[in-house]
């Protein structure tokens, strides 16, 4: 018993949850009205995309890929679902559904790339975030809407999705998210699937070995990812109640962010969804945070930066025998002198 | 009504139009007695404009004046800010009607589109060119499809040559677009005079465009004598170029005017002041402005009481004359 | 504090005092005192874990030791980096080969040294050409097989100008002839002054080799004597885990029905790099193929596995046709390998002992989510007939000793209930103890109806388990002996192909 | 033996042979075949001014990828290049338009070039941050400093002998001195790397930290050494931008890191590490500098910019690691071949 609250205590997941924590309570203190909880939880809906990809960005990373394309996804599913429902005429959750089919045909294409031809994933996904947004364009231009406009007057209902509130306060992208925190979660850590994907990270060749079939694991993950930047796509454009080709394109940093600050190595083979959920609701906070407490948004990477750094740092500092050694030696020997 | 607060979104930070307007803004408020806080992501994206909006009606600020980068993006955010009583208004870019009270603009996208290729005519002629016979060989270069004020002006643009200047020939009427990185602005720029050695004009309706394209056309020893280029920019960026015999006209308006009137009127409304169309207010230091309705800017658009656009500042178009007289 | 030892007239090179080295909770070092004498060889032997390797280490400033002291010619030093150790000419040849992949051969060998170039290729040919041994110096080191990359970090060594140059299990994948080309060298640097450590599982090198042995034990030096005082009988009880009996394990043959349809058949299978290979295997049947390095074992069974391109001909497993069928499909027809390059692909290191155990049953732990209970049911039963030393089924597979990962690899390869199960290389690397165990299992497998392919470089080991052995040489089957007829200059002999005297 | 017909090679033809297997000649023959194409559809494309032009404009992007071409060849990443960029284009350009000499601006931005590289160095090497969220940190913080640091405003008007410095031609051609001078720092680079004992060990730290460690290769030292010259290299590319652009926003350089890294990929260089060569790198340079070039010429629509930057980078990559492994898989087989049958080839002599 004893042992499993050190070993909880260690974990990286409770250091980001000390952190959220820490968070809550200071910018709280900082502005008062910050703990209300209409906005606390309210401020989620701006940054709820960041943290629904990265959910599904951790797959990619563990199988030691990369995926910078999910950002130019959004925008194709977005502009997508605009021009089928406002030039085709298909019923609005027909186009949804669309969406969702063209994300993961996106994020498969990337995938079956890097599966089948062992190109480098980063370079690939480089690639499809050129291809994606550039075909998002291409798709506005089947529009009569000049592209510019974005497609607006969505159907109440489609646009209700993202506004209601349980009891006033809590919104439902609260509620989608923490739905798919734990889908992500079951599928990782609790399915045959999200143990091949972690045997694939971890050594892909010694996968290949034990029958796995390695490239279909890996290429799923991207369609995976694709999946979750096009249901973004649909929460973005239902939120904002315009669809355009460029949403989404700011995302692609962040999510990176919030992937490896949850504690997942870009090597592979390593990550919890539940780091990825937990930083990624760090990093949304902080930023809330700071702007109500009158930190201007422009400066709002400063932080972020350093917070992304110093935490990691002292992860990584504190997990190395060698460093942490000579620190003590270090000062026990000045502790010594005085 | 004390210490008000307004809050002042650019569609993107670091962007010398909008820091000029800042400029403005910040000075004027200073004299007019109240706060205008600048506050707006260094990416123009909607997503990040509703967060700092969000992020102000949670701060229970009093006012925003928004330069919106969409349409109607900004709508339901705009309307949740007025019904958590915020005043709303917008400069330079607008939203929906209804879901501000005042906007305050530079000319509608006739005006500014008849403005840049009144400018490119009038360049032409200088060198001697029939810009009413002749075959003018022109293109667009400005910063992306997506970009809206940009792209309405360009539409403008193109009917009101259509219609006046029929002789003219677009080389690219897909447009040549730089992505507002300067050094891909002088890239297409470079490439643009090269692909087409015959061309007689460029029209570069982006703050970051006209400088590239002016310095293209210094890099490739092209002088006004050759090529005709104009757009919109402010003055500072371009007086070299325009002294060294580059450009000879280019235009904006006094952004830092519109800025500071936006502010204004924010204030004046979030001091419990009602305002409706046909008023005609006095600005201190700026003089009186009237409130047309909105359909001086759409023929199509929203009407209220409530609701309405004021038209100003007025346009300048700037020559080696003139540049001098402002420092913006 | 100089130390001397009445044995020796001259004083040690390097010396270690009361080295203690734990890795979190695990004591892997209880205090180890050792000295290295110019001109001797020193054999190091212990099971699986007993630190040899973590004492190399630190020697060579890889790991640093929790207490203890080291001394250089007498003269304590502090080694806490390699550089550190290269500088007062100490040299490890590591366990696990860690070549550059995408140098060429020459470029690993000579990086690092700040020699005039062109003398250091004089020198590097001329080793290569003394030691007899083949190796393509423009080929770029991700191409090389396991026993390649071992030539060539032994190279490294022998290139090196050191005063203590210590061997780590160099032999593993080494043939007969590698071997006494390398201990030809060694006692030529032995003339030269040099001190040398060598570890090893075959205890007949040491007696080879050696001028002196250490045994190793749970982090103890439990013999340290001149090789002349000990003998084979002595080393094997010394190295034996106390509570265990050893037991000389003879691999009881058992009736083979030859008569009725081999489980296994390969027939006129040509492929890269071997052709027209031809055998049966039946059911409780060990067949081993030996050969030396480069024989084209590898590349048979790998092609037979999925791996690679089959060029012609047919492989039949239990009345089914497998050539060419990918290595997920002829896995769930029921064929099983054990790849000989663990750390390439053998293991997920930085995957706990469990996930390591079921990796390739993963599909029949549950229907959709995973059976972990189930999963902790197959990793303890594996530990315990296996007798693999872990602290838990949790435990890091990359922590374990090379042997205790070796029992994990074998053990998965049997989760999936194979009918052939292909062992390439199985004991690699693995002590005494463990590879009796290692028997003991293939012993009861074959019992209960399994068809086992082996494939060793250890001549011994292919004499001791097979019922039916065939010889490859440059890629086809040279010979065929019974077990009544397999000894070991036979097989030696028609290893390099001499089959009946002519070649 | 292998060793002794190799020796009996005759040079010519052995430098012939390396030169045809450089993984190089793939990303020249994709050049050359994009101006060709490109040529045949507009011809104006080929004329000398114009080619010229596509050198000299890819000055920048050539520079940086040099930079980063060290860190990607030691395995690791830098995604502040951008950043880095332009906060020293934001530095130069002010002081030089506050009237300082321009060899102080470049010192300084030079300097604050290298201290970037620094802390990322020390970082990833020292205190052992995995080098993608290290340099993403730092991004975030110098791209947030440069606001701090401009206030957000353009610096502008600055001085006309500062913006002749990337103007001024190499006697008798069209290129210029700076692109000319980053092309000796390529090749000074490139012999650095494969010629001395030092610079092999960019590699050899990339290819196998491990094996580098146990062979007394400083690692950490090659490592921060990386990133202080790329952060000295990215600096070096920002003052070239502020002097080619003639102005300096607050967002130069935004997106560099990702086209760098996209040249260097183009020019074979490996992101795993170990493999790759700045001269590989300047020709993914040329190649990503001239894309948007290309797209003008072919006269198709600024809206399928992106569509055929991806396609043409996804194309590229894609066929040139199809090919590498075809290459490797014929050789490997080749190889077993030879060997198989072959009598002589026993272990004894
Ligand atoms: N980096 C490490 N972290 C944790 N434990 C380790 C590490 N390296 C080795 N160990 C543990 O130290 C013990 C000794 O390992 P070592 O590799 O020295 O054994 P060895 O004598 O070389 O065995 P083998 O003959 O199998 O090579 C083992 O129990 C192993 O699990
Ligand atoms: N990735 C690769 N590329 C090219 N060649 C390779 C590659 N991997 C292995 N090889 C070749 O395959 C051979 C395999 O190794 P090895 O010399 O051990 O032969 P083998 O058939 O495995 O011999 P053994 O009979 O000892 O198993 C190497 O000699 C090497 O030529
Ligand atoms: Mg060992
Ligand atoms: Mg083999």
């Amino acid at each position: 018993m004893k042992r499993n609250i050190k070993k909880l205590i260690f974990r990286w997941e409770f250091a980001l949850a000390l952190i959220l924590l820490l968070e809550i309570i200071v910018f709280g203190r900082l502005n008062p009205r910050f703990l209300k909880p209409r906005v606390l939880f309210g401020s989620i809906n701006d940054f709820v995309s960041i943290c629904i990809i990265s959910l599904f960005v951790t797959f990619v990373l563990i199988t030691g890929g990369m995926d910078i394309q999910a950002g130019s996804i959004v925008g194709l599913t977005s502009i997508s679902i605009g021009v089928l429902w406002n030039d085709f005429g298909v019923n609005i959750w027909v186009a949804c559904i669309l969406g969702l089919l063209i994300g993961a045909l996106s994020g498969a294409f990337s995938g079956f790339l890097i599966a089948f031809t062992d190109v480098q994933p980063m370079v690939v996904t480089l690639g499809g975030s050129f291809l994606y947004s550039g075909l998002a364009m291409v798709v506005s231009n089947l529009s009569e809407v000049e592209a510019y406009k974005g497609i607006s007057g969505f159907p109440q209902a489609f646009l209700a999705i993202t506004k209601g509130r349980i009891n006033g306060i809590i919104p439902f992208q609260f509620l989608m998210f923490v739905a798919l925190s734990f889908l992500a979660y079951f599928l990782l850590h609790r399915t045959k699937y999200g143990r091949k994907i972690f045997l694939c990270g971890v050594n892909r060749k010694a996968a290949e070995y034990c029958g796995i079939h390695t490239r279909k694991v890996v290429m799923s993950t991207y369609m995976l990812s694709g999946m979750s930047a096009a249901l973004a796509g649909i929460i973005l454009t239902s939120y904002l109640g315009t669809a355009k080709t460029d949403l989404g394109k700011e995302l692609t940093m962040p999510i990176i962010t919030a992937v490896v600050l949850g504690g997942t190595s870009n090597l592979g083979g390593k990550g919890t969804i539940l780091g990825t959920a937990l930083a990624s609701l760090v990093i949304g906070i902080l930023r809330f945070g700071l702007s109500m407490s009158g930190v201007n948004t422009q400066y709002l990477d400063i932080p972020v930066g350093a917070l992304l750094i110093v935490s990691v740092a002292i992860r990584s500092v504190s997990s190395n025998d060698r460093l942490v050694s000579f620190i003590k030696h270090r000062f026990k020997r000045s502790y010594q002198k005085t | 009504a004390q210490d008000i607060t307004v809050v002042f979104v650019p569609k993107l930070t670091g962007n010398a139009f909008f820091e000029s307007a800042n400029v403005g803004a910040q000075e004027f408020a200073k004299d007019w007695g109240f706060t205008v806080k600048y506050d707006g992501s260094p990416e123009a994206s909607v997503a990040n404009q509703v967060t700092v909006i969000n992020n102000a009606i949670n701060q229970g600020m009093d006012a925003l004046c928004v330069s919106s980068v969409d349409a109607t993006g900004l709508d339901d955010v705009m309307r949740e800010a007025m019904a958590a009583g915020l005043v709303v208004t917008t400069w330079d870019s607008d939203v929906s009607g209804d879901a501000r009270s005042i906007m305050v603009s530079q000319g509608t996208p006739e005006q500014l589109g008849k403005m840049l290729v009144d400018m490119l005519a009038e360049s032409l002629t200088n060198r001697g060119k029939n810009v009413k016979e002749d075959e003018i060989k022109y293109c667009w270069h400005y910063s992306q499809a997506t970009v809206a004020d940009q792209n309405s002006w360009h539409v403008a643009g193109e009917a009101y040559i259509a219609e006046n200047y029929p002789n003219w020939v677009n080389v690219a009427p897909d447009n040549y677009y730089s992505e507002q990185d300067a050094e891909k602005a002088i890239t297409v720029g470079e490439a643009v005079l090269s692909a087409h050695p015959d061309l007689d004009g460029v029209i570069c309706n982006d703050s970051t465009a006209l400088p590239g394209q002016a310095q293209a056309a210094q890099n490739l020893g092209k002088t006004k004598e050759d090529i005709s280029i104009t757009g919109f920019a402010a003055p500072n960026s371009m007086k070299d170029y325009c002294r060294a015999g580059v450009l000879e006209r280019w235009g904006l308006w006094d952004c830092q005017i519109q800025g500071a009137l936006g502010c204004y009127m924010a204030y004046y409304l979030a001091s419990g002041n009602e305002v409706k169309v046909g008023d005609v207010i006095d600005v201190p230091g700026i003089g009186e402005v009237e409130v047309h309705p909105n359909t001086v800017l759409d023929a199509n658009a929203y009407t209220a009481d409530d609701s309405g656009v004021v038209l100003l500042p007025e346009r300048t178009v700037f020559t080696i004359d003139n540049m001098d007289n402002y420092d913006f | 504090m100089v130390i001397s030892n009445p044995a020796h007239s001259e004083k040690p090179t390097v010396s270690a005092r009361s080295i203690h080295k734990s890795f979190g909770s695990n004591e892997v070092l209880k205090g180890i005192d050792i000295d290295l004498y110019p001109g001797e060889v020193l054999a190091l032997v212990g099971g699986n874990g007993a630190g040899k390797s973590t004492l190399m280490k630190i020697l060579m400033g890889i790991y640093q030791a929790d207490s203890g002291r080291l001394f250089v010619d007498g003269v304590e030093t502090k080694i806490n980096k390699p550089s550190i150790a290269l500088a007062n000419g100490i040299y490890l040849v590591p366990q696990e080969p860690m070549l550059f992949p995408n140098m060429s051969v020459e470029e690993n060998i000579i990086i690092g040294f700040n020699e005039n170039k062109a003398e250091l290729r004089n020198r590097l040919k001329d080793t290569i050409q003394t030691l007899g041994w083949e190796l393509d110096l423009k080929r770029k080191a991700l191409t090389l097989s396991i026993a390649e990359q071992q030539l060539v970090e032994i190279l490294r060594g022998l290139m090196r100008k050191s005063k203590l140059l210590i061997f780590d299990e160099p032999t593993s994948s080494l043939t007969f002839n590698e071997v006494e080309a390398l201990f030809t060298m060694i006692n030529l640097l032995r003339q030269q002054g040099l001190s040398i450590i060598y570890i090893t599982h075959r205890l007949n090198e040491v007696f080879q080799i050696a001028d002196r042995v250490v045994i190793m034990s749970d982090g103890l030096i439990t013999l340290n004597a001149p090789v002349e005082e000990v003998n084979h009988e002595i080393l094997v009880r010394g190295l034996l885990p106390t509570n265990i009996e050893y037991q000389e394990n003879k691999i009881c043959s058992i009736d083979i029905n030859r008569e009725c349809k081999p489980i296994f058949e390969v027939n006129q299978l040509t492929g890269y790099g071997f052709s027209n290979i031809s055998f049966k295997v039946y059911l409780g049947e060990i067949l081993g193929i030996a050969g030396i390095v480069g024989a084209g074992r590898t590349e048979l069974v790998t092609s037979i596995f999925g791996k690679d391109d089959i060029i012609n001909g047919k492989v039949i497993l239990d009345g089914e046709d497998i050539t060419g069928l990918s290595t997920h499909e002829v896995m769930s027809k029921g064929l099983s390998y054990v790849p000989e390059d663990r750390f390439l692909n053998g293991m997920f290191r930085i995957s706990s002992v469990a996930e390591n155990t079921t990796a390739s049953s993963v599909d029949s732990l549950g229907h959709i989510a995973l059976n972990k209970k189930r999963e902790k049911e197959i990793t303890n039963y594996f530990i315990d007939t296996f007798r693999t030393r872990v602290t838990g089924c949790e435990q890091e597979m990359g922590s374990l000793s090379g042997g205790n990962q070796q029992k994990v690899v074998i053990g998965r390869s049997i989760t999936t209930k194979p009918k052939l199960l292909i062992l390439d290389e199985p004991t690699r690397g693995i002590d005494a103890a463990a590879r009796a165990d290692v028997y003991a299992i293939i012993n009861k497998l074959r019992q209960d109806g399994m068809a086992i392919l082996i494939i060793s470089s250890d001549m011994e080991e292919i004499v001791e388990l097979s019922d039916r052995v065939l010889t490859m040489y440059s890629g086809q089957i040279v010979a065929e002996f019974n077990r009544e007829d397999v000894n070991h200059d036979s097989l030696m002999a028609a290893a390099f192909g001499i089959v009946g005297g002519k070649v | 033996m292998n060793v002794a017909n190799n020796g009996k090679q005759s040079k010519l033809k052995r430098t012939l042979n390396k030169l045809l297997h450089a993984r190089e000649l793939t990303s020249i023959i994709f050049l050359v075949l994009m101006f060709a194409v490109v040529g045949i559809i507009n011809s104006n494309f080929l004329s000398v001014s114009n080619l010229t032009l596509s050198l000299n404009s890819s000055v920048v992007y050539t520079i940086v990828a040099i930079g980063i071409a060290l860190v990607i060849i030691t395995g690791e990443i830098d995604v502040s290049v951008g950043a880095t960029l332009g906060m020293a284009a934001s530095i130069s350009a002010t002081m030089v338009r506050d009237g300082s000499p321009t060899w102080l601006a470049f010192s300084a931005a030079i300097l604050v070039g290298a201290l970037i590289g620094l802390i990322n160095g020390i970082g990833v090497s020292i205190l052992k941050v995995p080098s993608i969220i290290m340099t993403l940190g730092v991004n975030s913080i110098v791209r947030g400093l440069i606001y701090v640091y401009t206030d957000g405003k353009w610096v502008e008007n600055l001085p006309f002998d500062f913006k002749t410095i990337s103007q001024s031609k190499l006697p008798g051609t069209g290129i210029t001195l700076i692109y000319f001078s980053v092309i000796v720092i390529a090749i000074i680079v490139h012999l650095f790397l494969n010629r001395t004992q030092r610079g092999k060990y960019f590699a050899a730290v990339g290819d196998n930290e491990g094996g580098a460690t146990l062979l007394g290769i400083p690692v950490n030292a090659t490592r921060l050494s990386a990133y202080v010259i790329c952060g000295v290299f990215s600096a070096i590319g920002g003052v070239l931008y502020a002097s080619r652009v003639g102005f300096v926003t607050p967002i130069s350089g935004n997106g560099y890191e990702m086209k760098v890294i996209a040249a260097c990929v183009l020019g074979g260089v490996s992101m795993a590490g170990g493999v790759g060569t700045v001269i590989g790198a300047s020709i993914g340079s040329l190649i990503m500098a001239s894309i948007s070039r290309v797209l003008v010429f072919i006269g198709l629509s600024s809206d399928y910019d992106n569509t055929i930057t991806g396609c043409l980078l996804i194309i590229i990559v894609v066929f040139d690691a199809v090919m590498q492994r075809r290459n490797a898989v014929t050789a490997r087989h080749e190889r077993l071949r030879a060997r198989t049958g072959n009598v002589n080839l026993g272990g004894i002599k």
